[in-house]
């Protein structure tokens, strides 16, 4: 794992508050896993049909039929249940899933997000990002600012076929915090060691800042 | 958004939420399954004007055959209310509004709420004096009646055993409507004769996860007044 | 019990198959319960959530929390299941009972039936009625074949509202059993000591009736 | 109509029942739940044309991908086949008819048919392309989409434990779609690691009545395919 990804979870793990049902989504957010303290009082929701799920101790045997959303074969904590899917996803339609961290191929200014589709290029599925995007109390996304050929992804309005619109609450990048609100994307902390303007070059979308409040991360 | 351990409450804490003019499912087939002590302490609270969603009226003198004696019931959305000659009576009287669904569609509003949706399509009912009370819609060459999804406020339920983050486990036929409705109301209490710390059910054995119960209060386990119906097997 | 009922309900168990799932709904279905012996393999459904019930013995306890849909205290054979008002009825409208017994005001040719308003007089509300009639495979109408002001309860056209529509496959009554056909109401056997004319006298619909056929009961 | 002493059988039996051009849902989500020992029977016995609804499409090499590999899908409804590259393939070759559908919205429409119904009204997707091929209506002031229901003529289901009338146990996160397809197709063959006589399972534990299921049938427990997965926790 890069030094950027790491500060992207670092970060994140903050943003969980003991007593939640958090949802990790498939790929950088998974990681996020093994930044929660095990005594953490949370409960992880993963959509195939778990709530109260851990990252399995390195001595214990794997059981194959308890796996996450991502395929890891994971452990349960006290206090766990196991659901179908339509109890699974029951749940996140009626927004009793607190929490949810999910990447992105494209986030914008209006809280839009797009992580599902690349038209003729890459369009295995949808999974079940599309729901908890919609309805998570709480969205935040996590991804690099920009892709590997420098392109932002942080975007005035997505290309791409959307996952849901207006969903967003927080954007945590390699480069930036960022929350959407009426206004528009504002910076709540910047990278160390990066500046205001840097970040605005790395951005496709307006981005409000507060110098007196900005933080560092 | 109720934190995992915020959930265990004394119930007049709990039924204290509710306010005048509250719309509450209420769990329960018969007795069984009935809330009895979340439904008392709201009686003696005396919140009024409500409506209440729930399978049968019970009995004259239990469940919520006493807040419907007390006045404290404008609307009682049903499916059945026979076995409490004092509900239909006050219908009768025109002092309590009922509207009765057939049971299985009754569950169904309530569950297709607990899901998230906002209806569904059936022919249950088709050719009889439920489909003219409801819109209809054409698909694929054949007449369907759509059921809204039914949502409420409160539920009030009941398990045989909870932990104190809400997971819930039901016994025999104290099931019924209680899954159904923990999932379909806004806030949702739970009681339980039993309240163990996380970790002492078993996940599979859980029937209601604790992600859908707002509150979980303790009971004193099944009471006289359970026992005290008219019928005998 | 009235002699008559005990007719009815022993012609009646005849009509349940071994591996058979059964609905007796309220009233005098509910007593088959009884008629039933208990080595039957046979799972009886209750809609209030409960598969595989059976009579409480005389010495055993009452579990306040096991009652069938008539509210009466009842026990479980091996093989029982207990579930929520969801699945009970997901049951019922998908087929999953094989034959269900109910009572009846008024019954006519078509096979439609009236078992649950008399608009001014009785309307306590509708129960499971209305989705066990419309969708069980096999609907058996138990009742008197008169009311007790004398009048007809099998019909050319039900006055009172529909349950469900062509829902009834057997109608048996003190008086005769009867099946609801293309062509009309077949009768399959009539009461010891009763004549075809006092039958028909009693009905307000057309009966067909073929003497060589004719059982008794 | 499958009466409850004939519904445990041999497995050869009971997936000879399945025709060419049948559709059959299979449970699972990944490898949990899917029931192999069914799958590699409708492998051995050849059908072919077949329309599969499964959450995703396996893996390489195990469960429906063996299916998928040896040509013998022409459709499959599911919501993610990510983890099969030659899933993927097949697809982008045409070889493969692939309907996605959010995941939730799949386990509702399997469930919609599974509760008799004829489908549901929602909202998610609104906004969305999958909004775009779907009808809708307006109901209350806003747009719902109507996402119908959807049944099949087969289910293969996995469980972990059963009794042989077809009441089903299921363990960890192998419940997944299994229960709810349980309820959708005409009919339904489970397999199950331990087949035991009625009465074993206690009424509160069983997750599927049996009323659901046709036919069950006893398979080895769990495989060394199920553990051979790529990933690691």
């Amino acid at each position: 794992m890069s030094a950027d990804q790491q500060r992207i979870l670092t970060r994140a793990a903050r943003e969980v508050i003991p007593g939640q049902i958090v949802n990790l989504g498939i790929g950088l957010p998974t990681r996020l896993f093994h930044y929660l303290p095990e005594d953490l009082e949370v409960l992880v929701h993963s959509e195939n049909g778990v709530l109260g799920c851990r990252p399995r101790h390195a001595d214990e045997a794997p059981d194959y039929e308890m796996i996450d959303s991502g395929g890891a074969y994971i452990a349960t904590r006290p206090g766990a249940s196991v659901f179908d899917s339509a109890i699974s996803f029951a749940m996140i339609r009626r927004s009793r899933v607190d929490l949810t961290f999910m990447g992105a191929f494209e986030v914008d200014e209006l809280g839009n997000l797009a992580n599902w589709k690349i038209p003729g290029k890459f369009s295995p599925g949808i999974g079940g990002a599309m729901e908890l995007a919609q309805k998570v109390k709480r969205l935040v996304i996590l991804c690099s600012h920009n892709d590997k050929h420098g392109n932002a992804k942080i975007l005035q309005r997505c290309r791409l076929p959307l996952t849901a619109e207006r969903c967003v609450s927080r954007i945590i990048t390699d480069k930036a915090v960022m929350d959407v609100t009426p206004q528009g994307l504002t910076v709540v902390d910047i990278a160390e060691g990066l500046s205001v303007a840097e970040l605005r070059e790395a951005t496709d979308a307006k981005l409000i800042v507060d110098d007196a409040q900005l933080g560092r991360f | 958004m109720t934190l995992l351990y915020q959930k265990y409450r004394p119930i007049e804490e709990a039924v204290a939420a509710i306010p005048h003019g509250a719309s509450i499912m209420v769990g329960g087939f018969g007795s069984p399954g009935t809330p009895f002590a979340l439904i008392d302490e709201l009686l003696a609270q005396g919140q009024r004007d409500l409506t209440l969603i729930k399978n049968d009226a019970n009995e004259p003198g239990i469940g919520i055959g006493k807040l419907i004696e007390a006045g404290r019931v404008s609307h009682l959305i049903t499916s059945h209310i026979g076995l409490n000659r004092d509900a239909i009576a006050a219908m009768n009287r025109g002092e309590l509004h009922v509207t009765m669904h057939p049971q299985g569609l009754l569950a169904e509003k309530i569950r297709s709420a607990g899901a998230g949706h906002h209806g569904f399509l059936t022919d249950i009912g088709q050719g009889t004096e439920i489909a003219t009370r409801r819109r209809e819609i054409e698909l694929e060459g054949r007449t369907w009646g759509i059921e809204p999804a039914l949502y409420a406020d409160f539920a009030l339920v009941h398990a045989e055993r909870a932990d104190r983050y809400g997971n819930l486990i039901y016994r025999a036929t104290a099931s019924n409507f209680n899954p159904l409705m923990a999932m379909a109301a806004d806030t949702v209490i739970a009681q339980a004769y039993r309240v163990d710390e996380p970790g002492s059910l078993a996940p599979e054995s859980i029937h209601t996860p604790c992600a859908f119960v707002s509150q979980v209060v303790q009971v004193a386990p099944a009471t006289s007044e359970q026992g005290r119906r008219a019928h005998v097997g």
